[in-house]
């Protein structure tokens, strides 16, 4: 049984770290794109599986129960939110006149 | 080990963050930097093993203060998010600069061999069963120190006279460029999202007795939904200050108050409670509270003009 | 005990919903209660010595104190005394503007509870919230009257206000982890006077500084207080910057024991105050600034306390801030009605004014005296037990002060007076004014000389609580 | 290095910065900005001093930093709504004497970001 746990545990720290590079990722991609809009698209995108991941994670070391629903409630609302506020920004950068890759 | 690490990490990182707000260039920077410092705030709250902080910080401290700032930085820079404001410090700089050093050390140097005082946290502890509440700070916040946060309301409520007093209640703000009232997303997103705040605040008004939470935090989430509502365009602002709103705003310090005088009536002293409904009136007063400050710090939000259902 | 405390804190809310018609037996039934109950309350502490009221049943170090003794009645009779005729001056003062009244009574009767709470805790975290109601009700006040100047003026008084406040908190939190207790008693048993209680007293010292508008830290007073309106301006130089001077007495000798040093820099101070604000209120060419500086001036008085740190000096500096707060309360009525006549206040074309206002010239004329500290005012007992104090200490040069300071008052106060008796044709004849603007003035400015007759009974209220009992 | 002293340094340094901010800019924003870093310091060092033992922490200071928190955003709500009337009322975004007219303000404005 040692083994299943040690497999058990090692697989939510797996999630973990992949959910770290993922913002790692979204962070990198922030700096590098040109232009507004590749930005957002890489970071909405990044972030939120980025949050996905570390909330599974996080689940996953407290097994099933009230605080992974709670886990799972606050990737919906980050999901949410993300996702509102992109759009927003994109249409605000579209309706003030900015192309596709001249930079903020 | 990996704690204090972790502590250290946070509190640098703080500092950093409080420097960077004071002295960026750019106005805009300072205010979204200035946002983060707070977020990060909530964060140290935690760490130190104060959820009810926590709370209160992330609803007031990083949301509602964030939108009053980003909105006060529109019309103080004339509506073109993209206008660069460079900074003309003042000539004195480097004395002030000293003065502030000299301040910082002077700090350091007494309180470095610090340890925290724990006797008035045992009484606190102790005496927390008479309170009537399970969770300690809110025992301290309505009974034991109940006077303080008497007259904490009346500050709030004196805020929004202030800022009725500025602008006026009739007095129209610049030209709103709000949200684009017609886009389907923000339909949707109101549409979840306002029910879900009132029951996170329902939640937080019932479980402040017994666990993290209470009438500020509460009041704080709705007062968010507020906010939502107003920049969604789904709150027609009024232009006079109807009566139903100024009485939403008086309700709470009116209940308290009432609540506070009611053992007079019998010879007992202000704020003591009687023994048997101290939780039922507990729960009356976070209730009022709860109302008139989500109710104000909307209404501070909006400029101090009323609201009225339907669209503009 | 609670009484002054509650009473505008249930009035405030009830100003906001009803009509203004309805407001003026609510006005009078406020200054009624108040007066009775600090009559009362007077009374009960000339009896029993000082009174402690745990509030809400908890006792001191888990719950707040209210301690009313000698030192903390001074103030709230002031309040009591003061505040009655400025709300029926500001009643009939403010009558045209519906929308503005809408806002002024609520904030006037949260300022008035902010007077009452600050001066009876005896808990120093509560101390900060009771000055952030004062704040936060005082600067609306001083907006309310529209213009750009007073706009200017409360934003400048907002700020430094913070500044005071959050830099009070933080020597509060140095207190609290240096002694683990809020309450007033409980720090004054522990205080072991080592470096972290030095740093937190001074932080709380620079702060009530800064919320008092003592001298270096005075600036945003003069605009603040001469841009409100007449009877907020008065209300703020009588009462608001005294609550800061009694919270400096009160930390300085009942809780704190401060190096001897120190008190000679506060005495520093307010010589520098009281010369620097006499000077400047000369220069000015408004009637109401010449108020404003003459108040920064008069403060200086009484900050003579804690050099002098006896008996007779705490008396003289609390019947000075009587005085002072009686006089300077009238004299800014006064100027409200010149004002609310002539459309302007420069000094120099005040001819005439005299024959037109003769009521209010002679509560100028009364108040002048007060403030110059001549005979039969109570300003004058103040100024005279300082002298006293002043030679029992052998520390002649504050007597340099006290003259000098009433010298340089009788100045700036007889050039306004002179006014009077230029005669200008234009003026002929006495204009009517509604009978709250003529007679208030008048009424508080006797007071001030009346109450020089009989302060005995005031003077033996002050000295059981005090640490210099034992001092005549 | 227990959390007391990490975090009062951490406050120390912040309310020096916060002071700093306030006393040196002339832009009301930014003063408003230094007032609530002060009062953030202040209030992380209450809440460390509340950390007595890391079962059970000492409520008094949450409760003061509580009631501090809702103080300063009334306090920074009504700052701002003040700022936002003098910029309106005169175009100006500081304290310093000249009330300079709104249209000048405007004009420097519209060429400067034209130009950059």
């Amino acid at each position: 049984m040692a083994v299943l746990d040690a497999f058990y545990h090692s697989l939510g720290w797996l999630w973990l770290v992949l959910g770290a590079g993922f913002f790692l990722a979204g962070t990198v991609a922030l700096i590098r794109f040109p232009d507004v809009y590749s930005r957002l698209h890489a970071l909405t995108k990044a972030d939120n599986l980025g949050l996905g991941l570390i909330c599974l994670g996080m689940a996953w070391e407290l097994g099933w129960g009230r605080q992974s629903l709670k886990f799972l409630l606050i990737w919906l609302l980050a999901l949410l939110a993300g996702s509102v506020s992109c759009h927003l920004v994109a249409r605000f950068a579209l309706r003030s006149g900015l192309g596709p890759d001249d930079p903020p | 080990m990996t704690a204090t690490l972790f502590d250290a990490l946070l509190a640098l990182l703080l500092v950093w963050l409080g420097w960077r707000t004071v002295v960026s260039t750019n106005l805009f920077n300072a205010v979204v930097l200035f946002v983060i410092f707070g977020l990060l705030m909530v964060l140290c709250w935690a760490r130190l093993g104060a959820p009810d902080v926590a709370l209160a910080e992330a609803a007031i401290g990083a949301g509602l203060t964030a939108a009053l700032l980003l909105e006060a930085y529109r019309d103080l820079t004339g509506n073109d998010p993209h206008h660069v404001h460079d900074v003309e410090d003042s000539p004195l700089r480097w004395p002030l600069a000293a003065l502030c050093g000299l301040l910082f050390l002077g700090l350091v140097a007494t309180g470095w061999q610090l340890a925290p005082p724990t006797e008035l946290g045992e009484t606190v502890h102790a005496r927390v069963a008479e309170s009537g509440v399970e969770n300690p700070v809110t025992a301290v916040l309505l009974n034991f120190r109940g006077y303080d946060t008497l007259l904490e309301v009346a500050v709030l409520m004196l805020a929004l006279l202030g800022v009725w007093a500025t602008n006026g209640p009739h007095a129209t703000l610049g030209s709103r460029q709000t949200l684009d009232p017609d886009s389907a997303l923000i339909d949707a997103m109101v549409r979840l999202l306002v029910p879900m705040a009132a029951l996170v605040c329902s939640y937080l008004l019932w479980a402040g007795a017994h666990a993290p939470g209470g009438a500020f935090q509460a009041g704080a989430v709705l007062a968010g939904a507020g906010v939502l509502l107003h920049l969604a365009e789904r709150l027609q602002p009024l232009g006079t200050a109807s009566t139903s709103s100024r009485a939403l705003v008086t309700v709470g310090l009116f209940v308290f108050v009432a609540v506070a005088c009611y053992p007079l009536v019998y010879g007992g002293r202000l704020l003591a409670y009687p023994d048997g409904q101290t939780k039922a009136l507990i729960f009356l007063v976070e209730a009022a509270l709860t109302v008139s400050i989500a109710h104000s710090l909307t209404l501070m939000f909006s400029g101090g003009r009323a609201f009225q259902r339907g669209r503009r | 005990m609670v009484g002054p405390i509650v009473t505008p804190l249930l009035v405030a809310p009830l100003c906001l919903l009803l009509p203004r018609r309805g407001l003026y037996p609510l006005h009078l039934t406020v200054s009624l209660t108040g007066l009775l109950a600090v009559v009362a309350l007077m009374r009960a502490v000339a009896l029993e010595g000082p009174l402690r009221y745990a509030m809400g049943g908890w006792g001191a170090p888990l719950g707040i104190d209210l301690l009313a003794d000698g030192l903390s009645l001074m103030p709230l009779l002031l309040t009591a005394l003061v505040m009655p005729p400025l709300t029926l001056y500001a009643h009939d003062y403010l009558d045209e503007d519906g929308d503005k009244q809408l806002n002024f009574w609520p904030l006037w009767y949260l300022l008035w509870c902010g007077l009452n709470a600050s001066v009876l805790t005896a808990d120093i975290f509560n101390v900060y919230v009771t000055l952030e109601v004062l704040t936060l009700a005082a600067v609306p006040l001083v907006v309310l009257s529209g213009g750009v100047e007073a706009l200017r003026g409360a934003i400048r008084y907002l700020l430094f206000a913070l500044l005071g406040s959050l830099t009070y908190l933080l020597g509060v939190a140095l207190l609290f982890a240096a002694h683990g207790t809020l309450d007033m008693a409980g720090l004054a048993v522990r205080w072991a006077g080592d470096r972290l209680d030095a740093v937190g007293l001074a932080l709380i010292v620079v702060g009530l500084l800064a919320k008092g508008a003592i001298f270096p830290l005075h600036i945003w007073l003069p605009p603040a207080h001469s841009a409100a309106p007449a009877p907020v301006s008065a209300a703020l130089s009588a009462l608001v910057v005294k609550v800061a001077f009694y919270l400096l007495a009160r930390l300085w000798f009942w809780v704190a024991e401060p190096a001897a040093g120190a008190g000679l820099l506060l005495g520093g101070l307010g010589a520098t105050a009281v010369f620097y604000g006499s000077l400047q209120a000369l220069r000015q060419g408004r009637l109401k600034l010449i108020i404003a500086y003459s108040t920064v001036a008069q403060l200086g008085y009484l900050l003579l306390l804690f050099p002098l740190a006896s008996g007779a000096a705490l008396t003289g500096s609390l019947l000075q801030m009587i005085g002072h707060g009686l006089a300077k309360a009238s004299l800014f009525l006064a100027a409200g009605n010149v004002i609310h006549v002539l459309g302007h206040d420069r000094v120099r074309d005040f001819a005439g004014v005299g024959r037109l206002l003769p009521t209010t010239w002679m509560a100028v004329g009364l108040s002048a005296i007060s403030l110059t500290g001549l005979p039969p005012s109570v300003a004058f007992l103040g100024k005279w037990r300082l002298l006293e104090a002043s030679f029992q200490q052998a520390q002649w040069w504050w007597v340099v002060v006290l003259v000098g300071g009433g010298l340089l008052a009788a100045a700036y106060l007889f050039r306004v007076l002179a006014c009077a008796f230029v005669d200008d044709p234009a003026y002929p004849e006495v204009h009517r004014l509604p009978w709250s603007l003529t007679w208030m003035p008048l009424a508080l400015a006797a007071l001030g000389l009346l109450m020089g007759l009989f302060s005995a009974p005031l003077e033996a209220l002050l000295l059981p609580g005090s640490p210099f009992a034992e001092a005549p | 290095m227990s959390q007391l002293t990490l975090y009062g340094l951490a406050a120390a340094a912040l309310f020096a910065l916060g002071l700093y901010g306030l006393l040196a800019y002339a832009h009301l924003l930014r003063k408003i900005l230094a007032v609530n870093v002060m009062g953030n310091a202040v209030f992380l060092f209450l809440v460390a001093l509340g950390r007595t033992d890391p079962q059970q922490t000492n409520p008094v200071p949450h409760a003061m930093v509580l009631t501090g928190i809702v103080i300063t955003v009334s306090a920074t709500a009504f700052a701002l709504a003040l700022a936002r009337r003098l910029h309106r009322e005169v175009g100006a975004v500081d304290l310093d004497a000249q009330s300079r007219r709104g249209e000048a303000l405007d004009s420097t404005q519209t060429e400067e970001s034209g130009k950059s």
